[in-house]
């Protein structure tokens, strides 16, 4: 039997992927697991035109799991315990099954956290003390302004380009995106407040122009470039950056994961990472199991953590901890357990968004229009108007 | 194939009509010949018989079967384009071929022919180049090979030595000629030159703006054209035409035959004697085995006398002319023929 | 001149291919025979237009069904019917002139965003590429090695173009260094505003221009070199020799150029993307990246909605072109 | 100095004349815009992915200098660095370690003792060297043979059938007269201004519904339709006189035979330019393979180095390498097929 | 402009030379014709002068100023080409136009000098049309005309009469000389007709395979070709050559210069006489004015003979003719001519 596995890779993750399905089929000659490595784009855009035509893979690496949720196999059926996969991936369960239901349609193949990195040479070099474990968005960026105003840098922190970025900082001034029914609620004063100070920020050549500006609609930008680069003392970005960062940086620097800095009410990152699921629309269901089976075992998930640098979600794994990640750089280590130790403060308002249907809409509405306020096109209440109707229309169409 | 009829054949070009009415046939085997002046038609007769260009009206016969609507290829014609029309992209060689490879004919006979056809018209050493690597007369000879080696049962061939020197052309009329003879094809042949057309046709036919002005074998039409402008267009240097009162004095013992306007005189008519017309020479040609002489009479007409060998005269000197009477040609008021009494 | 050399070399290779042809021409010959030559054009014309049909027609009339239908499913059956709305969702605006007041803003601005770039791209480039063709068909050496140069930007995919010059055109790139040289202020190429439409219409006919310079140059070379040689004597000078003779005979490949410009300027997007992301704030937001995001890119798509809007954009092309067209007959007709 | 009289010829004989001017400024300024970024590209794909993050970019790649250096009784491979101090001349050292803004460093040649230097005072010492792992790690891994042969196919048999039914379907609309020929030609040209992207989804599910997913002809039946290439051979046929037609038809050509014979060959310079677009387009296609295939042993190439773009992170490396790479036979391709754009001879025949 | 030099020009297109050693000088106001066998290298030599093409090797001096490298539109001179090269997507007049606009020239003064130059070449009602609707003859007057209203102080000719019938060809011979007259202009001039050669020329020049056999006014050329190459071409038909043997019967009282080993007689110069060679007619050609009779000698060898009128022969039957010894031309071994004693 043949089962395919559609695979994107950020790093290394897909040649780990491909040694461990060696593996799988040395012991189990009679299934042929294929790994098609392919770009996220097609995760992203062909696979759910696919998916609605009732095609796809048999398994498949996506980071857009809520939405696409009825599409994927409930696979309790055909493995071999699923109360193992309750017990160690029933957290996240949610995040790629439709509301209400209780399928077992994958596992989270990695966490991810946002959360900010800081130039720790450059703020030494400017006589800048760290702000502390605690320190608020404020302290950050005017500790970080004084050390780009004294190392002449372009701008004092970046921000990805990512509604996904942005809503962490906004849980922690208070905002709540979903109404108690479930739909999207309106913009907030928690989204307004921080939407307000980074359009300032921005206007006030702290935030760094070049990643919100300089892009239109709800296109993505990160900012890691510049940060390698040693141009901005801070950067917010994500878990998903400690390995890009330790193989470019390499010597140059030294950096630190610093978790996600406070608001009003709360020091929240947010969660998100890939799952791999299965697809409803496979044919032979049962060799599937058994890979996935294989995938989600505690010794895969580990060997798997450990190689690729992520962050793991597999309860048993966390739990036990000594997870031996394949490095040695301390920097890289530290950033790690930094961020581990930082996914305890992530806020419920943050927690309940990977498993929120209408997240996505929020987001892009969020980013499409947050740029264009800073860009000087809308004004801040405009642009939050602007938010509100993208979000309706979006709920409009769904219910079309 | 080779009888060709042409019934009441119209053709306009938008607004232009370019042949009014034409009617004409043309037997098995014979080669016809087409002049007249320049944007007469005949080029668009040509290609109305070649099948390339539809008539406005009239109808086409080929041996009798209307034709009028059969495609060019079916026709069956080799044709000679007046602007040649050679495949750029083909040496000579692939020129000469194309048409019968189209008709499949097998290696050895195509390359028999081929030969035959490069011997006749001198492009041995061309075989290999493209046309644009030919000057004007070599093109013209391949745009005749092209024709012949095909071996139609009627050639169409449009103004086809008009390029060449006077040597090659007398060899190629020659060989057209006895091409002609050989295959027994019928010819429809375009022509500015005078030599060319009296000595190839079987018959020649004149336009005149679209229209068929006479149909003659080339004596009858150099003797008794039908009017004022197939005479003067036949022969060269063309007729001189005087009034009844210029030619008075050499007129004497002829009868001018009733309503007769105008006489015509060829000046190889016209030769030097004792009395006849009085003329100031104007200006002495020296063609080197003629001399053509131009002069006025005392009326002011102009006249043209052509004298064989060299004759020693010059402008503002007097020549006393005379005429054979039975070379006189007599047209009424629409210049119609006139034949003597 | 082609030379000898290399007719040799085509010769045996395409033996087999003549060979093939020749075998044709015998049931061509006899099809001729019974459909005469109306036979022969449908011949010509129908194994482009079946394929034509199937890709290229049956998928525009799923796309104008899916303009009146709701959803983001992909079976026309499971779509429901919405009539007009997104038409009207699109359209519905208080002053057309004003984006901002429209219910989709984004859609106005990226139309008038489009217009604005097509003008400025098609008019610049197509100046540029004649005058790129007319050198490179000049009398110059080694002009294959120019013309790869001209032609080398067409090669790379859209993603590379976006990233070379957003390396050259960043902050601290190529160009910045050089006006450092000469003690200029430097530029913030990709975040403000003129400078950043500049850059994308400037990328955008770097990336493309190599296309329409070689329709051109074929062009070109199709215009016989007697005429030119008629010119000289006649004492034309080259700019007169350019407008009177060269631009006349090179129109129909010229309005080739003009066409296929104008519908991919109107097309813009890959390259434009990735270089400036739409940005900075939304002037260089184009329709095919409003359409794009609406239609694939957000999570949730609206493959209706995208579907209008690019019929919008198709009815307008249509309309220039046929103006182009237009023009070109009422040209052959004088 | 050489190549550049090579390069460098004037229209009127030794004068200058200011066409020659224009020559000059025009072709330089295309070497520089046009061709610079193609010699940054190739450099780039042999750069390491942290030079490539490196502001400001460098043309050339670069590697650091190490040297080995006896560290508490191993020898160890240290980063060279250039230190220039106040008050000294500058000095190759190596470095042991850096903390915060003091780097550790030792005299290669004395490794016992340990100097201390501000990281402001450091250059490392680097030399030209080129990052071959880029090349060599994905033509290891990827399946690079199998994508090439796709790739090739795709691009070959996408190529002959859009120059063989696009230049009939010109041939007809240029050189006949019929009835409906301008509606044709309109539609054609109409479906010229539907964006691709858009007709993707309803093109996907006629592809699906004709079974042609995860087929190579899927890929290739639907491009190869190009209105684009009859718009331009039935300009360019246009050009064609048409008493050439006409003698060939005085031969006895079969229509097919005119086709063949004169029009493909006249036709020739605009055959290769429709050849170029389309092996330059085939090869480099990438949004429609990617939908039509996600089997990788059907991937082409364009799609295969795709993989290398993922969701958070790009290796750029890998990505300018094989763009450099899978470059090299189009470019050939290119070569090869330009000279056909040479001397119309279509008038010629004519008097 | 005026005077033109050329000194050893050559040129070769690849392998092929088609111009050796060219060394020719032309006068101010000179109307030179280059005559010589088809592919010979006049439109060649032609486009050298124009500077259309540059020599392989040699120079060109125009009034003394070495301009070899002078560009086409620099040289100032007017061309009429062999392929007429008109502009196809102009109307005839905006072809004629076009040279006089590059000129900036007022608007009247152009609009007087088209008209003249229509006017002469009766292409009145062609003006509004494009050289594609045009007949070849239309086609070629224009291209004289574009040529001519642009008043150039030299003319270079490639054969500009070649689709013009006869009527027509006379009087643009007229013209083109009247206009030579009037402007002063160097003309060169190429044709393949003798009678425009002759009465055109100057000087005519002699071209045999890019080599130049003899520069002659016409009447030298006529009676005295340097050679056999240069008789026979000029004349039409052409010299008949014989062996002294056969001329032996009317030899008698003429001296044989020492060396010649051939003597040449034009078919103008033979007439029927009592005595002398004796001839089997094998085809009678009439031409209106004049028949040319081809005949055998009894050595086998042909022999054309032309009899002004229309002469009462046919094949097979025998006439004797006879010469005037001054117009016998002897040739030696070399074909160089060699003076009779
Ligand atoms: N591009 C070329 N390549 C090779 N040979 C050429 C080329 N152009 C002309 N020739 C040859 O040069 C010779 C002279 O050509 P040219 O056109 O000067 O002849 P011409 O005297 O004008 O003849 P015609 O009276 O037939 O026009 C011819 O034999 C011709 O084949
Ligand atoms: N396409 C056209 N449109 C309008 N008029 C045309 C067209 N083609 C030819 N004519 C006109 O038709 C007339 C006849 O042309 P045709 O070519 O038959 O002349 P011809 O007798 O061959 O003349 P020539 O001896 O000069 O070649 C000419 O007056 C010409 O101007
Ligand atoms: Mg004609
Ligand atoms: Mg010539």
């Amino acid at each position: 039997e043949e089962v395919r596995v559609m695979w994107y890779s950020d790093g290394v993750e897909g040649e780990v992927m491909s040694d461990l399905l060696d593996r799988f089929m040395e012991k189990n000659p009679d299934i042929d697991v294929i790994l098609d490595n392919v770009a996220y784009q097609v995760v992203s855009e062909q696979l759910p035109i696919a998916l609605e035509a009732g095609n796809g893979p048999d398994i498949a690496r996506v980071t857009n799991l809520k939405a696409q949720s009825e599409h994927w196999l409930d696979l309790t059926p055909y493995v071999a315990d699923p109360a193992y996969w309750q017990e160690n991936f029933g957290d996240k369960a949610d995040w790629m099954r439709p509301d209400g239901s209780d399928a077992i349609t994958g596992f989270m193949t990695q966490l991810t956290l946002t959360g900010g990195f800081a130039n720790a040479t450059l703020f030494e070099q400017a006589g800048v003390a760290l702000p502390g474990a605690d320190a608020s968005w404020d302290d950050w960026v005017a500790a970080s302004a004084e050390v780009a105003k004294s190392q002449g840098l372009v701008a004092a922190f970046a921000l990805d380009r990512s509604g996904h970025r942005l809503s962490g900082p906004n849980v922690s001034f208070g905002a709540n995106y979903i109404a108690a029914d479930g739909t999207p609620a309106p913009i907030d004063d928690g989204v307004k407040a921080f939407v307000t100070k980074m359009v300032e920020w921005t206007n006030g050549g702290q935030n760094y122009r070049d990643v919100w500006v300089s892009a239109a609609g709800s296109s993505y930008r990160a900012a890691a470039e510049d940060f390698i680069n040693a141009q901005i003392p801070y950067y917010y970005s994500g878990s998903w950056q400690i390995a890009n960062l330790a193989t470019k940086i390499g010597d140059d620097f030294d950096w630190v994961a610093t978790g996600s800095p406070c608001g009003s009410d709360a020091c929240s990152g947010m969660a998100g990472g890939a799952g791999l699921v299965a697809v409803k629309y496979t044919k032979q269901p049962e060799a599937v199991g058994r890979v996935m089976d294989y995938l989600a075992s505690e010794e895969v998930v580990r060997e798997f953590t450990e190689r690729t640098l992520f962050l793991p979600a597999h309860k048993n794994v966390v739990a036990s901890g000594g997870l031996n990640f394949d490095t040695d750089s301390d920097q890289v280590k530290a950033a790690l357990s930094a961020f581990v130790e930082a996914s305890g403060n992530v806020a419920p308002n943050a927690a309940a968004l990977p498993a929120w249907k209408w997240a996505s809409a929020y987001y892009g509405a969020l980013v499409t229009r947050t740029g264009q306020a800073m860009a000087g096109e809308l004004s801040l209440d405009e642009a939050f108007d602007r938010m509100n109707a993208d979000i309706a229309e979006q709920v409009a169409q769904e219910n079309q | 194939m080779g009888r060709i009829r042409l019934e009441s054949l119209r053709k306009s070009y938008g607004q232009v009509e370019v042949l009014k009415d034409i009617n004409l046939e043309i037997e098995e085997g014979e080669l016809v010949v087409f002049v007249g002046p320049s944007g007469c038609g005949k080029s668009t007769l040509l290609r109305q018989i070649s099948g390339l260009d539809r008539p406005t009206s009239g109808n086409i016969f080929i041996n009798e079967n209307d034709a009028t609507n059969v495609s060019a290829a079916d026709r069956g014609l080799a044709m000679v384009f007046q602007s040649y029309a050679l495949y750029p992209h083909m040496t000579v060689r692939q020129n000469l071929a194309f048409g019968l490879q189209n008709a499949k004919m097998p290696k050895a006979e195509m390359d028999e022919r081929i030969s035959a056809a490069v011997e006749m018209l001198e492009i041995g050493p061309l075989l290999k180049r493209r046309p644009g690597q030919l000057s004007g007369g070599q093109r013209q000879r391949v745009a005749i090979g092209r024709a012949i080696v095909r071996d139609p049962t009627a050639f169409l061939l449009d103004e086809p030595l008009s390029n060449l020197d006077a040597e090659l052309r007398v060899s190629m009329r020659a060989e057209l000629s006895a091409l002609h003879a050989r295959l027994g094809a019928t010819m429809i042949y375009v022509t500015h030159d005078q030599v060319e057309a009296m000595t190839l046709a079987d018959r020649i036919v004149v336009l005149r703006a679209g229209k068929i002005e006479q149909v003659a074998p080339p004596i009858t039409l150099f003797e008794k054209p039908v009017n004022k402008f197939v005479a003067g267009f036949i022969g060269a240097p063309n007729m001189n035409f005087l009034t009844l009162d210029d030619v008075q004095p050499v007129l004497g013992n002829v009868g001018v035959p009733a309503g007769a306007t105008m006489t015509g005189i060829r000046p190889q008519h016209l030769s030097p004697a004792e009395t006849g017309l009085d003329m100031t020479v104007t200006l002495v040609e020296a063609l080197g085995t003629e001399t053509v002489i131009h002069g006025v009479l005392g009326s002011g007409a102009t006249i043209l006398v052509t004298v064989p060998g060299h004759v020693k005269t010059s402008k503002g000197e007097h020549m006393t002319l005379n005429v054979d009477p039975a070379h006189l040609h007599f047209f009424d008021a629409d210049e119609l023929r006139v034949e003597a009494a | 001149m082609i030379s000898n050399e290399k007719t040799t070399i085509g010769a045996v290779l395409s033996a087999p291919v003549r060979w093939l042809a020749e075998a044709i021409d015998i049931p061509m010959r006899w099809w001729q025979g019974i459909a005469g030559r109306p036979g022969m054009i449908s011949f010509f014309l129908i194994p482009n237009l079946l394929i034509f049909g199937m890709f290229v027609l049956v998928p525009l009339f799923i796309n104008i069904v899916y303009s009146v239908t709701g959803g983001t499913e992909l079976f026309l059956s499971d779509r429901s019917y919405v009539g007009g709305a997104h038409f009207n969702r699109l359209l519905e605006c208080e002053n057309h002139f004003n984006p901002n007041s429209c219910r989709e803003d984004l859609f106005w601005i990226a139309l008038w965003n489009t217009i604005k770039f097509v003008f400025t791209q098609v008019s610049v480039m197509i100046v540029f590429a004649v005058i790129t063709a007319l050198i490179l068909n000049g009398k110059i050496r080694a002009r294959a090695f120019w013309r790869a140069v001209f032609f080398f930007p067409v090669l790379l995919s859209p993603v590379v173009v976006g990233l070379i010059w957003q390396w050259m055109l960043q902050r601290q790139g190529v160009f910045n260094f050089i006006l450092f040289q000469f003690d200029a202020q430097a530029i913030n190429w990709l975040t403000e505003r003129t400078w950043a439409f500049g850059a994308a219409v400037g990328v955008s006919i770097w990336a493309h221009v190599g296309f329409y310079v070689l329709i051109l140059l074929a062009g070109l070379q199709a215009i016989p070199r007697d005429l030119y040689e008629a010119a000289e004597m006649d004492g034309t000078p080259p700019a007169r020799a350019f407008w009177r003779i060269t631009l006349p005979l090179l129109w129909p490949n010229l309005l080739v150029v003009i066409v296929l410009a104008l519908i991919r300027a109107v097309q813009v997007f890959d390259e434009v993307y990735v270089l400036t992301g739409g940005g900075p704030g939304t002037s260089n937001l184009y329709l095919t990246q409003y359409i794009y995001e609406v239609g694939f890119a957000s999570i949730l798509r609206n493959p209706g909605l995208a579907s209008a809007a690019s019929l919008i954009m198709a009815s307008i092309l249509v309309v220039l072109t046929l103006a182009q067209l237009g023009l070109t007959r009422w040209k052959d007709k004088k | 100095m050489k190549a550049i009289t090579f390069l460098t010829r004037r229209r009127g004989g030794d004068t200058w004349h200011w066409t020659d001017v224009v020559t000059f400024a025009w072709l330089g300024f295309g070497l520089i815009i046009m061709f610079g970024p193609a010699i940054w590209l190739v450099m780039s794909s042999f750069k390491s992915p942290a030079q490539l993050a490196e502001f400001p970019p460098t043309i050339l790649p670069y590697v650091s200098e190490t040297v080995e250096v006896p560290v508490k009784g191993t020898m160890k491979e240290l980063p060279l660095y250039t230190v220039t101090t106040e008050g000294e001349a500058p000095r190759e050292l190596a470095e042991v370690r850096r903390v915060g803004i003091i780097a550790n460093m030792v005299d290669p040649a004395d490794p016992e003792t340990v100097i201390k230097v501000n990281i402001n005072d450091r250059t490392p010492v680097r030399r030209v060297g080129l990052a071959l792992e880029n090349y060599a790690k994905p033509l290891r891994d990827f399946n690079f043979g199998l994508y090439l042969w796709n790739s090739v196919f795709v691009t070959g048999v996408a190529t002959i059938i859009t120059l063989i039914t696009n230049s009939m379907a010109a041939f007809a609309l240029s050189k006949y007269d019929f009835r409906g020929r301008n509606a044709v030609l309109l539609l054609i040209v109409a479906t010229l201004m539907i964006p691709i992207s858009v007709n993707i989804v309803p093109l996907y599910s006629v592809v699906s519904s004709l079974g042609l997913l995860n087929s190579l002809w899927g890929v290739i039946l639907p491009t190869v339709a190009t209105p684009t290439g009859v718009f331009l051979l039935r300009q360019y046929m246009l050009t064609i006189p048409d008493e050439l037609l006409e003698a060939a038809r005085m031969d006895k050509a079969s229509e097919w035979q005119i086709y063949w014979r004169i029009i493909l060959p006249l036709t020739a310079p605009a055959l290769a330019v429709l050849a170029i677009f389309s092996v330059v387009w085939r090869w480099n296609d990438f949004l429609w393979p990617l939908i039509v295939l996600s089997r990788k042993e059907l991937f082409t190439l364009q799609v295969g180095l795709n993989t290398f773009a993922g969701e958070l992170n790009v290796q750029w490396h890998f990505i300018l390498a094989m763009t450099v790479a899978t470059m090299i036979p189009v470019v050939l391709v290119f070569v090869f097929l330009q000279r056909y754009i040479t001397a119309g001879i279509a008038g010629t025949g004519l008097k």
